[in-house]
């Protein structure tokens, strides 16, 4: 086993999660990474799409925006982002989301919008995006974020899009039919939903990661599952394939200056 | 029936001081001439509607062009802020920036309703959201069949619509490939609409009989502008400059490099500058 | 993912009786070979929906496998009436069929709608028609915007859609050109589906980066029959048989001689007869 | 001058109506064979749209269906069929809709519906298709039917189709902005809509047409302009044209055989 950096173990953690048979709707940074590393390991035939409206795309090198010339050059098809929105996501097609956010509750409830007051904000921050949409149609959301008590709120200031709500059937209250977060990957661990409350508790404790970091990195009373697993690190072709697409990506960005 | 102009004579006659414009393009096509050659105009007080403002709004809105910003994602995509965006947001520098906020669905959706003529959309959206409550263009309507209460936002229908796209044939007839966005649609909303493309052909010749081409008729000014998407990119032609998206990081996140940047690089220069662009990204694509 | 069967086996697995069905094919690629098959196995109660009924559900109606029509223009195009449809209609021959009329806005519109996940169309439709006073399906919403008054219909969410195409990859995927209709749409608003095609190829090759295609995972049965829309035509395969929906008038006019014409054409072959057919009007295309 | 028969006057008639700028969504039978006659003479510009999807088609033959081959191998491109109803329909882009019936009434409401009453016909016609949003969508209406008492009614069995309604300002009071019928060209005269009762009346003959073979034909009392005009006939152009491409579609239709 080589050794790796916590974003790495992240990106691995949340790869594995993604299944041979899923429809996974990717968005921009670490879930295109986690998304494209499945598709190169033990997932081939992953369907990815991305919002820009490209259908079964497979990139050679990450795309640094949405909608790069390799989404497309790769792609089964591509359509028009009105199709995008109304048949394949709002038409419930989507297996698996990804999302991330600046602020993330106990929930799961993402912020992606401001941080202080909406009208009168610290920081503006970039928005919604498809997440609104993304967080309600998929079948069920995958989330990525880098663990930190800035980041894991106990409120958020914004809900830009909606994990479990207040938690509970909050979802199905709202007449949600999907699933919304069923794991979280953090550089630290996996959460899930625990059953009942739909509070996202640690099942996995990334190798060598202590209770106390969570604790200290989470900005919540955290809690964890009666056994938590400790997640298996990287293994070698895990590693290989996510640094050389990396390495691909880091050229074939840098080319273009 | 469209008009064959320069940039400058299309962006004269068509955008006014105050107009609703679409600058529309997902993250392919983005019309950067055209955006350009309205800051050299000064054009002023513009409500400024697109799904990514992007390095183009940011820009725009530096320049002091934009009292209002329609938006669903405000971010240099896979980079970071849109510093300038965020500045007359935060600070209101140059100016104050009013804001409505949709989602990229309802955004979507708004473009396709505008083309079709319709007042609003109709999506499942928003739900548990924070949005609604923010902005008052989210309402809803109940289906009269299931029950369902469903988002309504109103149609986009803008003042004026531009993109950019591969090709015009002699007839003004215009070709649209790739990432295809909401090209035609935003087009088809608008009341009057610039187009710029890298060529004009004589025909379009063999092609899918399912082509996305904007007939001559439903189409305003037309300008030729070779690399005119440039650091967006224009699938056939050139790749996207995804260094320059970086660097625009560091530019933007100053007020006087950024006003530098947009003396040396667009109020002194012409649409011209972008053929050269674009040949750049050709020649690192090869 | 779709599956590859015979024809005989996708129908027999795919429709039921008492299903709602939606054979769609807008004059290009009807699946007259899958509605055969369907007459075949004798299915029966079906719901039939389809925008142009057409000869297809002619022969579908007048052998008895129908109990409702949805539709917006039961003739034969360009010829005049479909005389099994009428029958059925105006004398309940071979048995009464009930109809749920619309316009072709309306139900392009609710095919739609049915692609897109959503319980209802929203369409300015209808104004000062008859329609809405004999068909409690036709309702209508008030955009919370403008106050308009629009008409709003059930989206098309049938149990089957069945389809013809061109073509499928070795990896499942299909795809359409030419006039293409509701042909995404009904296979995408279908809880399940059948699509045959004229051929299956190892890879699709060089196309528009646009190309019509429905993904392998959204198609339900893959069936190889060529020449499957035969008197209809296929783009690119074989031309339509305008002669024959001209000597359809004569054959469906008489119940006798269309009974005698179903047993020979339909009930005692199979599909593989469809090829000659389309090689005649290939050769006529030459 | 050369012989012609009432139908190629009605034809002629028609073809006359459009204008090389118009936009014309095209039915099926006289209506294609007016707009293509159109194109071949006075007016080679004009943008020929068929429901299926086809814009700015050309054929050389007319189509037997509204689909045919010809429609999409000579058009622009061709679009989905939810797209030509709500962009290019709905979405106000034409200027000229044709339409025919079985019946007219004299506010130019037409009927493809039904003979006898809607839930026992004595006739089941074809049904309204386009013909509804058509109506109330387009620019304005031209309207080509032979003339005769059982067609021109005084009250239709059904509105497939709204006309003027029951006239005057009515399609104005409906919340309708575009003109509707203004022009009905039939086998014997040309009708327009009178101004303010928006009645349609007789405002040419066609040559040799007498006003009692008008009255004879009409089961409306029918009324006449102040001024009638006589129809100038056919051309030897528009006739040769118009019999060359009736001629080329009925080798291209037997052919098939």
């Amino acid at each position: 086993m080589a050794d790796y950096k916590p974003n790495e173990m992240m990106t691995v953690a949340a790869a594995r999660a993604l299944r041979n048979e899923d429809v996974c709707f990717v968005g921009i940074g670490m879930p295109s990474a986690a998304a494209n590393l499945a598709r190169l390991t033990h997932a081939p035939d992953i369907v990815l799409i991305y919002e820009s409206g490209t259908l079964g795309t497979k990139p050679t090198v990450l795309p640094l925006s949405i909608g790069d010339p390799e989404l497309c050059e790769t792609a089964l098809t591509t359509v028009s982002v009105p199709e995008m929105f109304r048949y394949w996501l709002q038409g419930g097609r989507i297996t698996v989301g990804f999302l991330g956010g600046a602020q993330i509750d106990k929930h799961a409830n993402l912020n992606t919008t401001v941080v202080g007051p909406y009208d009168k904000p610290k920081v503006r921050l970039p928005g919604g995006g498809g997440a609104p949409e993304i967080a309600t149609s998929c079948g069920e959301i995958f989330i990525i974020m880098a663990q930190g008590k800035r980041a894991f709120v106990p409120k958020l200031d914004f809900v830009t899009s909606l994990g479990h709500g207040e938690g509970g059937d909050h979802r199905a209250r709202l007449g949600v039919k999907t699933k919304g977060p069923t794991r979280l990957m953090t550089d630290l661990a996996v959460f899930e939903p625990e059953p009942g409350s739909n509070e996202m508790i640690v099942t996995s404790l990334h190798p060598g990661v202590t209770r106390e970091q969570i604790v200290e990195n989470t900005g919540w009373p955290v809690r964890f599952a009666a056994t938590v697993a400790e997640t298996p690190p990287p293994t070698k072709i895990e590693l290989e394939a996510l640094r050389d697409l990396q390495a691909r990506t880091a050229r074939a960005h840098g080319a273009a200056a | 029936m469209s008009r064959l102009l320069s940039l400058a004579e299309a962006v004269e006659s068509v955008v006014h001081d105050g107009d609703s414009v679409a600058l529309e393009g997902f993250t392919h096509l983005i019309p950067h001439a055209a955006g350009h050659e309205i800051i050299r105009q000064g054009r002023k007080r513009l409500t400024l509607i697109r799904m990514t403002p992007d390095l183009i709004y940011d820009q725009m809105i530096g320049m002091g062009c934009a009292e209002k910003a329609v938006f669903s994602w405000g971010g240099n995509p896979g980079v970071g802020s849109l510093h300038r965006f965020r500045d007359a947001v935060e600070n209101g520098w140059p100016h104050p920036l009013k804001i409505e906020e949709h989602s990229h669905a309802a955004m979507a959706n708004a473009y396709e309703a505008g083309a079709a003529g319709l007042p609003l959309a109709v999506l499942r959206g928003y739900i548990g959201a924070g949005l609604p409550a923010v902005n008052p263009n989210i309402k809803s309507i109940v289906c009269p069949f299931t029950g369902e209460k469903l988002a309504a936002v109103p149609s986009i229908r803008p003042d004026v619509g531009v993109i950019h796209a591969q090709k015009a044939d002699r007839a003004g007839n215009v070709l649209i490939e790739g990432i295809v966005g909401v090209q035609k649609e935003v087009v088809l909303a608008s009341k009057r609409s610039i187009v710029t493309v890298e060529e004009v052909v004589e025909e379009f010749g063999p092609r899918s009989p399912n082509a996305t081409i904007l007939p001559a008729w439903t189409v305003g000014a037309l300008a030729v502008v070779p690399g005119g998407a440039y650091p967006s990119y224009t699938f056939g032609y050139y790749k996207r400059d995804n260094a320059f998206y970086k660097t625009w990081d560091t530019i933007a996140k100053d007020r006087d490099s950024f006003v530098a940047w947009m003396k040396a690089n667009v109020l002194d220069v012409g649409p011209e500058v972008f053929a050269a662009q674009a040949r750049k990204m050709l020649q690192a694509a090869e």
